[in-house]
């Protein structure tokens, strides 16, 4: 079909070029902001909020506990937490990727249980359920065994899928290789497959970190004295005893100082990740 | 087969220049394609072709130079850039199929929302377009369903019913299964017998050799060599061409390098 | 650390979760019961059981944890602490999971109410939002009178809720609103609408059937307390008034 | 390179062929397992178990509350937050792409300040901070709008994030497509780009929905009634006064019955749309 | 080129099936390739090619049938399987090297860990292949940053560092640009004239013309026609291996279907 439009039937100039139209845009959306800044400011009322929210006096109790011993114990519980988390979840995703059925039944059960459940539940349940059960019952140095165990358990279900999916990301043509080249199934999985593995998981692993840290949050319903408190309860108590939430909002500017740089750190490597492939 | 008009060039680049970062990719393009020309860009990967094709419908924003469709600069930055586009139909090596509508909904939705045709009117054009490319049968189902050769050609017919001015296709044949190539190729030598206006990127020299007037040999951002198709193809005058073109039509027989 | 029974504690007889310390389980902030102030947790409730940790030779150490686990046995029974001690009061139902000690106080709770409104009983705030503390017997008396009252994790948050309007009127134990009402700009603004004699007492606790020494240790040392007036001379220094009973007589 | 090695040196028989290695290897496992359920089965103090974990009596008690309040409850702030944090996130992914630098960092700055802290510290600083020093704030319908509100808040940036990366997952391909025929940004954005996002973000957005579900069992700490309770404090309150976890139990399994089926769906929709690319 | 020996077949596969759930894709599969033979399997997409060689080194375990190499029958459930591949080396499409291991390494992995060589030996005998293969110079780095023609052919060298009796190829050079395709086919032209007994799946004709003593045409699981290299393609009997090497041969003399 040869053309037969003819060719003076020239491309229309706009009205308004893209450019001046995109520049109007850009203008109007502009004002709007400075609309929404303008009420916020005039209407909002910034006495209070200063003497609510950022209290210098009420700051100057806050610490230095609210770091050695708030911030610490938060650090402490997390870190306990995740290396229980590690070796137990690394069991149940090798129990679920087992040959043998009823392990993957368990280990299936298991990541169903602790993902669907919230850790509050698993915290009331581990916390007061079993020992009232079971009166004998006691962990390793007190609180802090107690909190890393149960956090633990409720971290192990997501690391266990991490892995998992870890080892099913490596593509099946690295196993194929491996086993072309003579490597019996566990020599290709020990030398190509987890290497390659263990890479893909760090940053769900780092994320579970982040998640872990914000989790410890609720270790106050297993009970902690003035010691072993965490950020969130120990800003909490504070702000209640002055009724000033000062505290409070340092309590989550601690969280913040970790959990932000953490959660760059973790989409830089997604993205180097993404960018390998 | 070639047309030669009397009239303005269809597309004419002018000193057209592209980097992307530091990398300086297109490196002063000057290029011309006549109404009713067929032009093949051949060269190297990473030699700028596709950045080149992209720049003359403005997919890329060139750093400098001109780029002139019928009479219209679109380098122009106070040019209608939507209207320019619809003048230019383009086809991606990877087909770019909207996968979320049927093989009609592809054809019609840019005639009904952007060119404002009706209905009836739409479906009718699309239609037309999908006999022409042989798919008309396939015009309910969705693109998932297609072979790779089918999708490419529903794509040309999309293309084809916003009644472009110029056609542009990156590769078309690239991502397809062996045995499919013909087909989509068969389709393009009919749209250059009809007069079509062609701007293309290819592999397929055989292809090259018989339907294109004009052969660009394009190397590390410059247009090394240029000419009638046959002279470029089976007589190259620059060293680079002529290995490329070695390695290319005869690639059993070579050493390592 | 030593698990279990442990010896170790100067007093022959009594054992303790962890040795060298009588921990407390107690529902922070309570005041005047037990309340933090200047990073160390200070009351009544405290200076009483201080009493007793010096008989057993101990240190006290205070947990902070959710008073309805408290009440139900829970956090004894699972060795988080030895006593229990939160303003607590002794009630038939709570008999069934934790070992009184005898009562060191009668309970009188409040209606605190906004000043002026002339709301003297509970029977006024029918239509009104009414806030008391989880797990409390305010709580029971205030359902028992047919309301759905809000409830609060702690003290602390039932203020809060109050003094931000989320509730209209609190019920609460009198000596903790009395506290209350000591802090700058709250009795300007609030007032007692109501105090309710519950005819009930409040009382220490620890293991249902596991820890009778410690409980008699705990009920001697009240004794010699009432006995030699340190009781009285510690409730006023807390409550901020000469006793008007005194519990066992 | 010719072949030299002599064709009689013949493939070695295995001394244990693969198939009787793993025969013997799987029956070791079975055994372990085995022993391991032994040792439960007999370890474990049954009676106890079933008495404080299902005990009927106490089960009979938190019906037909648990299903008509809790459950209920649960449901209607876990629906309400997800509308609240669906609009607000939509509105925050779209300031996120937005060409005008201060609402790109408006929506940033929220996102990772409501990722980065945990829920329990926003309800706490939303639920006692504002109030005390804005004494009038107030949210229609009570304790449901407080609770859509600050489980909404939270689930929005969670939301805004998905959602940009459902818009950045379309390939880029779609929009030059879309482009060279000639349609204007917006036109196919509309048309293209946000049609094809909907489905990428199904699946992440159903998991938004089972993180919500569980994040509920936190809005005990913003003060509720006994008509307005939910699951996790129901089961905690009813365990406490009989100082039994039948309920806690129970309550848990009624989180089960949603998070585990909808879990599933998330799984499968994932793996189709894996497949479809 | 042939070298036909009185000995055993290298490679011999009788009446071999293989099903994916309900789908049958070998239909009965018999095949020789006699030591030192060169044999190359063509046909369309999805007749079932990469599956025939996929159960000769059971990647694919088959439902029916036997592979016999050198000898050895693999299919004889009490073989020691990993013994036996190691006679076979294999070449896939997508290459497979290991990312995270350096191309040196790549090819000492598995002699190390499975046949127990020493590193000098292991290193030595890596080097020799690369040698072999052209890409010595790149043993240091990692296969990420090679291109997919030097990445294929290190492919080859490793899988030549077990010794393998026999050498699969899975269209080894579809992945390739096609100005990397001759590269990799020249090494495996040297391989051939040194005598390597080969069994490869290709599309590239010129190569099978020219290099393969046998080739066999596959369609729908079965082998349709087979025979020396130069009949099937030049002068091919059956109908649907002459419409298929059509298609592949002249892809642009040929209507949309
Ligand atoms: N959007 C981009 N950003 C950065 N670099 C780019 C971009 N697009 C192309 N390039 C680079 O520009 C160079 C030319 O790319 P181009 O795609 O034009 O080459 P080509 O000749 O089409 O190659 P091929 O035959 O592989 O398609 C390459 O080095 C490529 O990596
Ligand atoms: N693991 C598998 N599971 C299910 N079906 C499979 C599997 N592998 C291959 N198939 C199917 O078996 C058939 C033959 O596949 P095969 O890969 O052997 O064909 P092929 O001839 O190699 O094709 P191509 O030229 O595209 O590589 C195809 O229909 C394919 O979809
Ligand atoms: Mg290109
Ligand atoms: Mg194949």
């Amino acid at each position: 079909m040869a053309d037969t439009t003819p060719r003076a039937e020239a491309v229309p100039r706009a009205r308004l070029s893209p450019r001046k139209r995109q520049r109007i845009s850009r203008g109007i959306q502009y004002a709007v902001f400075a609309a929404a800044v303008a009420a916020v400011g005039f209407g909002a009322d910034w006495a209070s909020l200063a003497e609510y929210f950022a209290d210098l006096d009420v700051a100057k109790e806050a610490f230095p506990e609210l770091i050695t011993v708030a911030l610490k114990n938060t650090v402490i519980y997390t870190l306990s937490a995740y290396v229980v988390g590690f070796v137990l979840g690394l069991v149940v995703a090798l129990m679920r990727l087992s040959s043998v059925a009823v392990y993957r039944g368990v280990a299936l059960v298991y990541i169903e249980v602790f993902r669907g459940l919230p850790a509050l539940v698993v915290f009331l349940i581990f916390g007061f359920g079993l020992p009232v059960a079971f009166p004998g019952l006691e962990f390793p140095f007190e609180q802090y065994g107690t909190v890393a165990v149960a956090l633990g358990l409720v971290a192990a279900a997501y690391m266990a899928e991490t892995f998992r999916a870890g080892i099913q990301a490596v593509p099946n043509g690295q196993l194929e290789a491996a086993r072309s080249l003579g490597m019996p199934q566990t020599r290709a999985m020990v030398s190509i497959i987890i290497p390659q593995a263990l890479r893909v998981v760090i940053p769900p692993l780092t994320n579970e970190l982040i998640l872990l840290f914000k989790d410890s949050s609720l270790v106050f319903v297993l009970g902690v004295t003035s010691l072993t408190t965490e950020l969130s309860k120990f800003g909490g108590d504070l702000a209640a005893e002055h009724a000033d939430s000062t505290p409070l909002v340092l309590a989550g500017a601690a969280y913040l100082v970790i959990t932000v740089p953490l959660g760059y750190v973790v989409r830089r490597l997604e993205a180097k990740q993404r960018k390998a492939r | 087969m070639s047309t030669v008009s009397p009239a303005a060039p269809a597309v004419e680049i002018v000193g057209l220049r592209k980097s992307f970062g530091d990398l300086l990719v297109l490196k002063g393009i000057d290029a011309t394609v006549e109404p009713g020309e067929v032009v093949c860009v051949i060269g190297p990967s990473g030699s700028g072709k596709s950045t080149l094709l992209r720049c003359v419908n403005l997919l890329e924003q060139p750093d400098d130079g001109k780029v002139i469709v019928n009479g219209v600069e679109l380098t122009d930055p106070d040019v209608d850039i939507d209207a320019a586009r619809r003048r230019v139909g383009m086809v991606f090596q990877q087909f770019n199929l909207f996968p979320h509508l049927t093989v009609l909904d592809n054809l019609t939705i840019a005639q009904r929302k952007v060119l404002r045709r009706g209905k009836a009117e739409a479906d009718a054009v699309a239609f037309e377009n999908l006999e022409k490319v042989g798919v008309a049968d396939k015009a309910r189902v969705f693109p998932a369903k297609l072979s790779g050769g089918q999708q490419q050609r529903v794509a040309i017919a999309r293309a084809l019913s916003m009644n472009p001015q110029v056609m542009l296709f990156d590769e078309p044949t690239s991502a397809l299964d062996p045995e499919l190539v013909g087909d989509v190729l068969g389709v393009m030598r009919k749209l250059a017998d009809e007069g079509m206006t062609m701007l293309v990127v290819t592999h397929e020299m055989q292809f090259a050799r018989e339907v294109a007037d004009k052969v660009l040999f394009m190397d590390g951002g410059v247009v090394v060599e240029e000419g009638p198709a046959a002279q470029v193809i089976s007589d190259p005058r620059h060293e680079r061409t002529k290995t490329f073109l070695r390695r290319v039509l005869d690639p059993t027989h070579q050493d390592p390098t | 650390t030593d698990s279990g029974p442990t010896s170790g504690n100067t007093a022959p007889g009594v054992t303790l979760a962890e040795a060298g310390k009588l921990k407390t389980c107690t529902n922070l902030p309570y005041p005047p019961f037990q309340f933090t102030q200047g990073g160390k947790t200070v009351g009544f409730d405290v200076d009483l059981l201080d009493l007793v940790a010096g008989k057993v030779g101990a240190k006290q150490e205070i947990v902070d944890i959710q008073f309805n686990v408290i009440k139900s046995g829970a956090a004894l029974n699972s060795n988080k602490c030895d006593v229990a001690a939160a303003g607590m009061t002794i009630t038939d139902e709570r008999k069934q999971n934790l070992d009184f000690s005898n009562p060191y106080m009668d309970e009188v709770i409040a209606l605190l109410v906004p000043k002026g409104s002339g709301i003297t009983s509970l029977d006024q705030v029918r239509d009104k939002k009414l806030g008391v503390q989880k797990a409390t017997t305010s709580l029971d008396y205030a359902t028992g009178k047919g309301f759905t009252p809000t409830e609060f994790e702690d003290s602390g948050k039932q203020l809060q809720a109050f003094q931000s309007g989320q509730v209209d009127v609190v019920l609460q134990d009198l000596p903790v609103v009395n506290e209350w009402l000591k802090k700058q700009g709250l009795s300007d603004k609030f007032e007692i609408g109501a105090e309710i004699e519950t005819g009930a007492q409040y009382g220490f606790a620890v293991k249902k059937g596991g820890n009778g020494e410690l409980l008699k240790t705990i009920n001697d040392a009240l004794g010699a307390a009432i006995a030699d007036g340190t009781w009285a001379r510690l409730y006023e220094q807390w409550m901020g008034s000469k006793p008007k009973s005194t519990p066992g007589k």
